[in-house]
């Protein structure tokens, strides 16, 4: 039964991904008035991927090969843990937030090196961005954790979306509004969107992640791509459930799984608008502005911890 | 049975020790002889360790030796240096196992390999005797011949400066250490009335707090300069990389080990429970450490260097479970405490081992390419795809990447340290947790950072150098060696559960009032200890994602069809692509040493020299550096303040028979009026 | 026999602010003479015959083979006469002044009144040591620090004189072998130093240090 | 009777090399006597130790475990000493630092200065210990003015003029203790024989026996070396050739504490203990700590050993002036083992100074390389005597730590235990720049003298054996001397 619901939420996710990337794109470029791809079209693009033959460079080695299949399976693992149709997950051995990060700080491990394996300087360029700007959302995204579990006393996220599911309007405090744009900014931050990266791009000058995925090509692209948009709907998915806990029914029956799923995808499908939105509305900043960004993030969680002992979140 | 097997393997060193000088003048002979019989001492002692872990009470063994009339020598046998023997022991048996192979190169250059067997199996034996002294003056004479012998072996490549310089200040801070050291013992010893382990243990009820306080500050003084905690961490990154890579292996990933034992036992079973703000203390060394030493870490060029600061690194993560556990048992949260307490200990057995296991590694890569500096190497793996493996599992436990062991300690030290701040009702505490955490955020993705640096520039991408390109694959002795380390990080990450229950079981001991969470059945072996509803089952993590990505790799074509790979060079904007193209370590590091230019205060000077002004240079110089701060805001005005004040006091001396001649009537003068 | 020890002081005053080589041995020679005659009356006052032995060998060695010691020396060498100063006479003349005072001051009091001549000869005997010891600092000639030296013997003997009546002989006769042998090792040593350094000033013996 | 054997054996050795013609000759009558001197001393000791104090013309001649142990270490150092003073002089000689004639009479001097030195503790007499010590300084000092050039004559020159005066105060505190007891022995030799004044010490008239104290201080103080007193101390040791540095530095201020260390028994019993204790701690302190700086900016390797005895001659009067029985014997124990790492460093540092042919610290380089085996016993000699374990004076520092933490003196104890490590720092730094680092000039490898290093391994054997473990018997016979001393 478990590992049905397992394949269930796993597949579900998968297929969930590129939709929720497409929505985003598509309010993009309507707030851009231009017309933008089909709702679909990453559909199309990974199948595209994955159809075509690859290219493989001559320098790399077994790590290059190996690390898209990693990625993805780390990426899509994690998303194994969240709590999606029921407010507890499926994975019954763990749904730790912080092993949660760390499966994501996995597979940002192993695309560095297999960007540095291709020997190409965009690779490294992109790899050693990556890591520095993952060292400042680091302590910004646990310290939100921090915030998190102080409100709800675990890491875990099963209990802690069991707990906020109780009393949905507890969100209107003033620490975890705090909380929520702190996770916010990372959210951005961390799915590689403007100001902090931008995904459409592949000017040297500004690319981050996609600097890592140059190289790759075929089906490894499209499990990279793949990934990072799984990974994006799994931060999404944090929010949606731990921030925005309406509509959340621990009732097992498939009626409340349903019910639960409907305002999830309503959830998901606004953060994603309200991502477009912010594409927009800024520009992407300098690389070395990035950092103090993501320390207003940490001092934002800081300060709602501070009001949450001080004077109990009130 | 155990003294038996311990004696042994005692015996087993002190024979090795012997044997290489007597055997003399065949280097590679006796070599060979003296390492195996040390490799068997260290099993005999492994043996052992695991026999004392079972013990519920202090095992004492008297020795056939005295001093002064005063004490008997004796073996102090209980969990606590039962685990360290442990820890110990196993790193002992990898590097000599290791050891087979690295040193034949040393023999090639006419380096006197007796003389470096007779002090390897001297320093192992000084490590055991350590934490098995069971009194004051055992375990001062021990400490000190561990120090002595592991400078003379930094040394053992004296020709360069550097090392020896690096062997002064190890031996000269280590030494200072062993003041402070001394003094907290004799204190304790003083109020205890004797100088074996047996008194001092009896002494922690009737301790008033001020002297308490003191000897823990002299304590933490004097340990905390062996374990590397910054400030008094300077010796450390010196010494490690200068040393011969066994050597370095075994004295970071083991002999800083020893300082804890000495400030746990002082903890454990000397000290009374203490004010809160020990364990504070130790959060804030802690912190500062495992910050300033991944910071550094990651700025390393020097391979050796940067596992070196990650000792400091890590080190310090140790500190801040420690830390915790002390805090969480001051309010009385016992079983937090002692998850606490596992929590540190389990992170220091999988420091021992991967730091270890990467010390090998490197000393594979040096003894393949002669090289240290990770800016020329490049492309090992394919050159050198066992090693390249195995190093590969070490950086991915330093890196804490689940389900690796570094992640468990990692996860349980986090988890400690949101106890901490949630349980302890006081704001100062709550807010030092916090910083501790956001702190080991920050580390943890510096030292990811750091290792894909190391990773990526040492074994990826294309070869910068000649040394590079030309390496071969090491001796088999090295790769078992290797090979058994990486298994070991391996089984410690996926079956935390048996283990940490032992340790567990070790607190109890020390802190009576406090249980271990039991576990249930089967699930026991593979999770870590459960408390307040999270629980992290590596094992199944592990096979989760390796299915999935099994799954993947075997379902893609599956569903999509079968595609070909080509294989071309890489794209380079149309330019055939080589070595000097490639993100060196140092290029890849550069974000982060802006981000964090605050810290790292670094200082650049570009210099041309121009054909035609102002466009066209010939040769540009470009030198960068970092500033290191506490040395040269600590260490150099003392240093300058003690020679000053040291050339003032030589004045003295003038060479005037007359001034002598006064300062004897001066001299006189003074106890004549005193004696009035 | 008051008068004898105040007369042995002012040599010792004399000796301080002496310029010449020559004079200083003589009137070391007469101090010394002053103190076996010293001595010739502690014996006859106690009538131990110890200490006959042990005056005339003051008088024998200090007043007269040391002083002729030293003053062979001069001529051997040729040096000058000249004394040179660290400290100058009035200077030093003050500091004495104040050594005197100082040793009045130290004495226990209660050891004063079981003297045998008067209640001064303790501090006199302590005052002639510091002097003595004065003289050493305050001249720079190889010479003159020898007689500084013996100005302290003399201050040593009378205090054992004064206090306890002289040694016992066995150690009065080892003192007097060391005081001689140690003046003849100090001669050799200032021949040689005179050969290499061409100069008996001490002041310049100062190349080792530190 | 041995006693006097004891003197006229060593006294004969010296007349004996120095009337019988033929360098070869003398050589041998020189190693013949000191080894039957090395047996007779052994065999003296061993009795003193077993059967009790040992008396002998009348109770003239005293020995008694503490004088036993002196003279011990005086005939091992004597025997090592002599042994490497042969191949040392035929280098000097070869290398025409010395003339021919000049060694010839190295023997008789020497072998009178060890006279002197054994005389000193084997005297019951105050008063003819005096003349004893006096007489050391006298037949050393022209040993240390042997090399006869301007450095070893300025060097000789101070040696002798502060130590003469130095010992002048001794005498004075002599005749003062003379003054006290003369009031209940009446005058006589009684009155300075030590055993008698021991009986009578605590009827002594204590101001009296107080500034007799202080008199000893400063006079065997400035032999001993005491800061501020030592200042000939780095002179003469730097300067004399280096057997006789090795024996001026291990057994000769030795035989200067044996003086004050019999005051301090003294006025122990007198009840004055608490008085000369605290004055020995703060000489003791103050010396251990002038010795930092010195050592640390040294040039000279000669020096700086000497700097080093004065330090340990602070260890020992700092364990004395703690007063503790533990303190004594571990301050008796430091005494041994001091002169035995001290003699064989000074011997390991002479073979190194002769090969590079310069004591400059910064010009010796790599000595590794040359001297594979002299190397060794330098690093242990540097090891040992900065107090790192498994070498003896370890054992004998700890004692006195602990002895001095157990007296409750927590600052001076720790303040002693920090200069001692900064001591380790500075000669640390030296040792290892000389040691090890690639071969600054060039020096030639050449096997080294058997000799020399059969020499160097006599005290190499204590340094070593007592490292580890004191055996119950040595304990034994430190207790005996801790009773002696502590003068209860």
């Amino acid at each position: 039964m478990n590992i049905l619901y397992m394949i269930l939420q796993g597949l579900f996710l998968l297929f969930l991904a590129p939709l929720i990337a497409g929505v985003v794109k598509k309010t993009k470029a309507l707030l851009q008035n231009r017309r933008g791809p089909h709702l679909f079209q990453v559909y199309r693009d990974i199948y595209k991927y994955m159809k075509k033959d690859a290219v493989m460079s001559e320098q790399t080695s077994w790590i290059f090969v190996f690390t898209p299949y990693l990625v993805f399976a780390s990426i899509l693992g994690a998303g194994l843990m969240l709590p999606v149709f029921h407010p507890v997950s499926p994975w019954p051995f763990s749904s730790d937030l912080i092993v949660f990060i760390y499966l994501l700080t996995m597979a940002r491990f192993f695309m560095a090196l297999a960007a540095l394996d291709t020997g190409s300087a965009f690779g490294g360029m992109g790899a050693s961005r990556e890591m520095a700007v993952s060292s400042v959302i680091e302590p910004a995204l646990v310290v939100t954790i921090a915030g998190l579990a102080f409100k709800a006393h675990t890491t875990d996220l099963s209990k802690m979306v069991s707990s906020f599911m109780v009393n949905p309007n507890g969100i209107f405090t003033p620490n975890l509004l705090l909380l929520l744009v702190a996770f916010y900014i990372i959210l951005i931050a961390e799915s590689g969107r403007i100001p902090v990266d931008n995904p459409d791009t592949h000017l040297e000058l500004t690319m981050i992640h996609e600097g890592m995925l140059l190289e790759y090509s075929g089906k490894y692209l499209g499990l990279m791509v793949w990934a990072s948009y799984l990974k994006q709907l799994l931060l999404y998915s944090i929010v949606a459930s731990v921030f925005l806990p309406w509509g959340i029914t621990s009732d097992p029956s498939l009626i409340g799984g349903i019910y639960n799923l409907f305002f999830y995808l309503v959830k998901v499908v606004f953060i994603g608008v309200l991502v477009a939105v912010t594409e927009t509305a800024f520009v992407k900043i300098r690389l070395f502005q990035i950092p103090e960004l993501l320390f207003s993030s940490l001092v934002l969680s800081f300060l709602s911890i501070l009001m949450e002992i001080t004077v109990g979140g009130r | 049975m155990l003294a038996e097997l311990l004696y042994t393997g005692l015996g087993c060193l002190i024979f090795g020790a012997l044997a290489a000088p007597l055997l003399g003048t065949k280097f590679k002979k006796s070599w060979l002889v003296s390492i195996g019989v040390s490799l068997i001492g260290s099993l005999c002692v492994l043996g052992s360790a695991l026999q004392i872990m079972g013990l519920r009470s202090p095992f004492i063994l008297r020795l056939p030796l005295s001093t002064l009339g005063m004490i008997d020598q004796s073996l102090y046998l209980d969990r606590l240096s039962g685990f360290f023997l442990m820890v110990i022991a196993i790193g002992a048996v990898l590097v000599s196992l290791y050891s087979f192979g690295i040193n034949l190169h040393y023999s090639e250059a006419g380096k006197n390999l007796s003389y470096f067997a007779f002090l390897y199996n001297i320093f192992l034996l000084a490590m055991y005797l350590v934490v098995l002294a069971g009194n004051v003056v055992l375990f001062l004479i021990m400490w000190e011949i561990m120090s002595l012998s592991s400078y003379l072996l930094v040394l053992y490549e004296h020709e360069e400066k550097h090392v020896r310089q690096a062997g002064f200040i190890y031996v000269v801070m280590t030494h200072l250490g062993t003041v402070f050291i001394s003094i907290s013992y004799f204190l304790l010893a003083k109020a205890a009335g004797g100088l074996n382990w047996e008194n001092l243990s009896l002494v922690s009820k009737n301790l008033n707090t001020g002297l308490a306080n003191i000897i823990f500050l002299l304590a933490v003084i004097g340990f905390g300069t062996k374990a590397g905690l910054i400030p008094l961490h300077i010796w450390l990154p010196r010494a490690h990389p200068a040393a011969p890579t066994n050597v370095s292996a075994l004295m970071s990933g083991v002999m800083v080990k020893t300082a804890l034992y000495g400030l746990l036992r002082f903890l454990f079973t000397f000290l009374p429970t203490g004010p809160w703000w020990w364990g504070g203390l130790l959060l804030i060394l802690g912190a500062l450490s495992a910050l300033l030493g991944s910071m550094y870490a990651v700025l390393q060029k020097n391979l050796k260097g940067l596992l070196a600061y990650s000792t400091v690194e890590n080190m310090g993560i140790i500190c801040l479970g420690l830390g915790a556990a002390l805090i969480l048992r001051h309010f009385q949260f016992y079983d937090l405490a002692i998850l606490a307490g596992v929590a540190f200990l389990y992170h220091l057995m999988n420091h021992a081992v991967f730091k270890t296991l990467l010390f090998m590694g490197a000393g594979s890569i040096i003894s393949a390419t002669h090289t240290k500096n990770m800016d020329l190497l490049g492309g090992l793996l394919k050159r050198m795809p066992y090693t390249g493996l195995f190093f590969l599992c070490g950086v991915a436990s330093l890196v804490a990447l689940p389900p690796l062991n570094g992640f468990v300690g990692e996860w349980l030290i986090l988890k400690a340290l949101f106890n901490l701040s949630i349980a302890i009702d006081s704001l100062t505490i709550k807010a030092l947790g916090l910083l501790a955490i956001s702190v080991l955020a920050l580390v943890g993705a510096l030292v990811a950072t750091a290792g894909v640096k190391m990773y990526g520039s040492v074994f990826l991408a294309l070869p910068r150098s000649y040394q590079a390109e030309k390496a071969r694959e090491t001796s088999l002795s090295m790769h078992i060696a290797m090979g058994l380390a990486a298994f070991i990080c391996v089984v410690l990450g996926v079956l935390p559960g048996k283990i940490s229950l032992l340790l567990g079981s070790l607190l109890e001991l020390y802190w009576p009032s406090a249980r271990v969470p039991a576990q249930d059945g089967f699930w026991q072996l593979c999770n870590v200890p459960k408390l307040g509803g999270e629980v992290y089952y590596p094992l199944f993590l592990g096979l989760l994602i390796v299915i999935i990505a099994i799954l993947t790799w075997r379902l893609l074509p599956f569903i999509f069809g079968q595609t070909s790979v080509r294989r071309s060079e890489t794209w380079t904007c149309g330019i055939t692509p080589d070595a000097t193209m490639e993100y060196t370590g140092t290029g890849f590091t550069e974000p982060v040493r802006v981000v964090f230019k605050n810290i790292f205060l670094p200082t650049r000077e570009i210099s041309q020299i121009y054909q035609v002004r102002p466009y066209f240079s010939r040769v540009i110089y470009f030198r960068d550096n970092i500033k290191p701060v506490i040395e040269e805001g600590l260490y150099k005005p003392l240093m300058k303040l003690f020679l000053a004040f040291s050339k003032y006091v030589r004045r003295m001396q003038t060479g005037s028979v007359q001034m002598y001649l006064a300062y004897i009537l001066i001299t006189l003068v003074i106890l004549l009026a005193t004696v009035r | 026999m008051a008068w004898m020890i105040y007369l042995m002081l002012g040599t010792a005053f004399v000796l301080v602010a002496a310029t010449s080589l020559s004079r200083m041995v003589r009137v070391l020679s007469l101090q010394s003479a002053c103190l076996a005659l010293l001595g010739f009356w502690t014996a006859y006052r106690s009538g131990i015959g110890e200490i006959y032995i042990a005056a005339s060998l003051t008088f024998v060695v200090k007043a007269l083979l040391i002083p002729w010691i030293l003053l062979y020396t001069v001529r051997r060498l040729g040096v000058k006469e000249q004394v040179e100063f660290n400290f100058g006479i009035k200077k030093s003349l003050l500091l004495s002044l104040g050594f005197v005072l100082l040793s009045f001051e130290v004495l226990p009091p209660n050891i004063l009144h079981k003297e045998i001549f008067s209640g001064s000869s303790l501090p006199v005997a302590i005052s002639l040591v510091l002097i003595g010891l004065f003289i050493m600092i305050a001249r720079k000639k190889a010479l003159t620090q020898i007689v500084g030296l013996l100005v302290m013997e003399n201050g040593l003997y009378m205090l054992a004189m004064s206090a306890t009546m002289g040694m016992p002989l066995l150690v009065e006769i080892g003192i007097f072998l060391d005081l001689v042998v140690g003046a003849l090792v100090m001669g050799i040593l200032t021949f040689r130093i005179n050969q290499s350094f061409d100069s008996i000033d001490t002041s310049r013996l100062r190349n080792l240090r530190g | 009777m041995i006693v006097i054997v004891l003197l006229l054996i060593s006294f004969f050795t010296g007349i004996l090399a120095w009337m019988v013609p033929g360098q070869e000759k003398k050589e041998k009558i020189n190693v013949i006597g000191s080894c039957i001197l090395a047996c007779t001393g052994i065999v003296l000791s061993w009795q003193v130790f077993s059967m009790g104090t040992f008396y002998a013309i009348d109770r003239a001649i005293y020995v008694d475990p503490f004088s036993a142990l002196i003279i011990i270490v005086i005939v091992i150092v004597n025997l090592a000493v002599s042994l490497y003073s042969i191949p040392y002089l035929k280098r000097e000689v070869s290398h025409g630092l010395v003339t021919r004639e000049q060694s010839e009479k190295f023997y008789l001097w020497y072998h009178v200065f060890v006279t002197t030195m054994l005389s000193v503790v084997v005297v019951n007499n105050l008063g003819l210990m005096w003349v004893a010590i006096e007489a050391t300084t006298l037949a050393s000092a022209l040993l240390v003015g042997f090399y006869d050039h301007k450095h070893s004559l300025e060097a000789a020159w101070k040696y002798v003029i502060l130590c003469t005066v130095g010992i002048t105060f001794g005498l004075f505190g002599t005749i003062f203790t003379y003054y006290s007891a003369m009031e209940i022995l009446g005058h006589g030799t009684d009155a300075l024989y030590w055993t008698k004044l021991m009986e009578i010490a605590p009827r002594l008239d204590p101001s009296l026996l107080k500034l007799a104290f202080v008199f000893i201080l400063v006079g065997y103080g400035t032999k001993a070396g005491l800061a501020p007193l030592h200042n000939w101390l780095p002179d003469a040791h730097s300067q004399a050739p280096t057997p006789i540095s090795a024996v001026l530095s291990g057994v000769l201020l030795n035989c200067a504490l044996y003086g004050i260390i019999r005051f301090y028994s003294l006025t122990n019993s007198a009840l004055l203990g608490e008085f000369s204790q605290q004055l020995l701690l703060v000489f003791g302190l103050v010396s251990i700590g002038i010795a930092v700086p010195f050592i640390v900016l040294q040039k000279d390797i000669k020096r700086l050993l000497a700097y080093s005895s004065v330090e340990h001659m602070g260890i020992i009067a700092l364990g004395v002036g703690l007063g503790s029985k533990l303190a004594l014997m571990g301050a008796m124990f430091h005494l041994f083992n001091h002169a035995m790492a001290k003699s064989m460093f000074f011997m390991a540092v002479g073979n190194i100074a002769q090969k590079f042919n310069t004591k400059n610290i910064t010009r010796i380089k790599g000595i590794v390389h040359v001297m594979p085996a002299t190397v060794v016993f330098f690093l242990i000699g540097a090891f040992a005597l900065t107090g790192l374990p498994p070498f003896s004076i370890f054992m004998s520092e700890f004692t006195i730590a602990w002895a001095g933490f157990t007296a409750g003196k927590y600052m001076v104890s720790s303040l002693y235990l920090l200069f001692i490590a900064l001591i380790f720092a500075g000669l640390g730094y030296h040792v290892t720049n000389m040691s090890f680092g690639r071969l600054s000039r060039r020096v030639a490898k050449e096997k080294e003298n058997t000799w020399l290093l059969a020499a160097m391994c006599i005290p190499l054997l204590f340094v070593i054996g007592l490292g580890f473990s004191t055996p119950a018997f040595v304990t034994d016979i430190l207790e005996q001397i801790a009773v002696v001393v502590g003068g209860e």
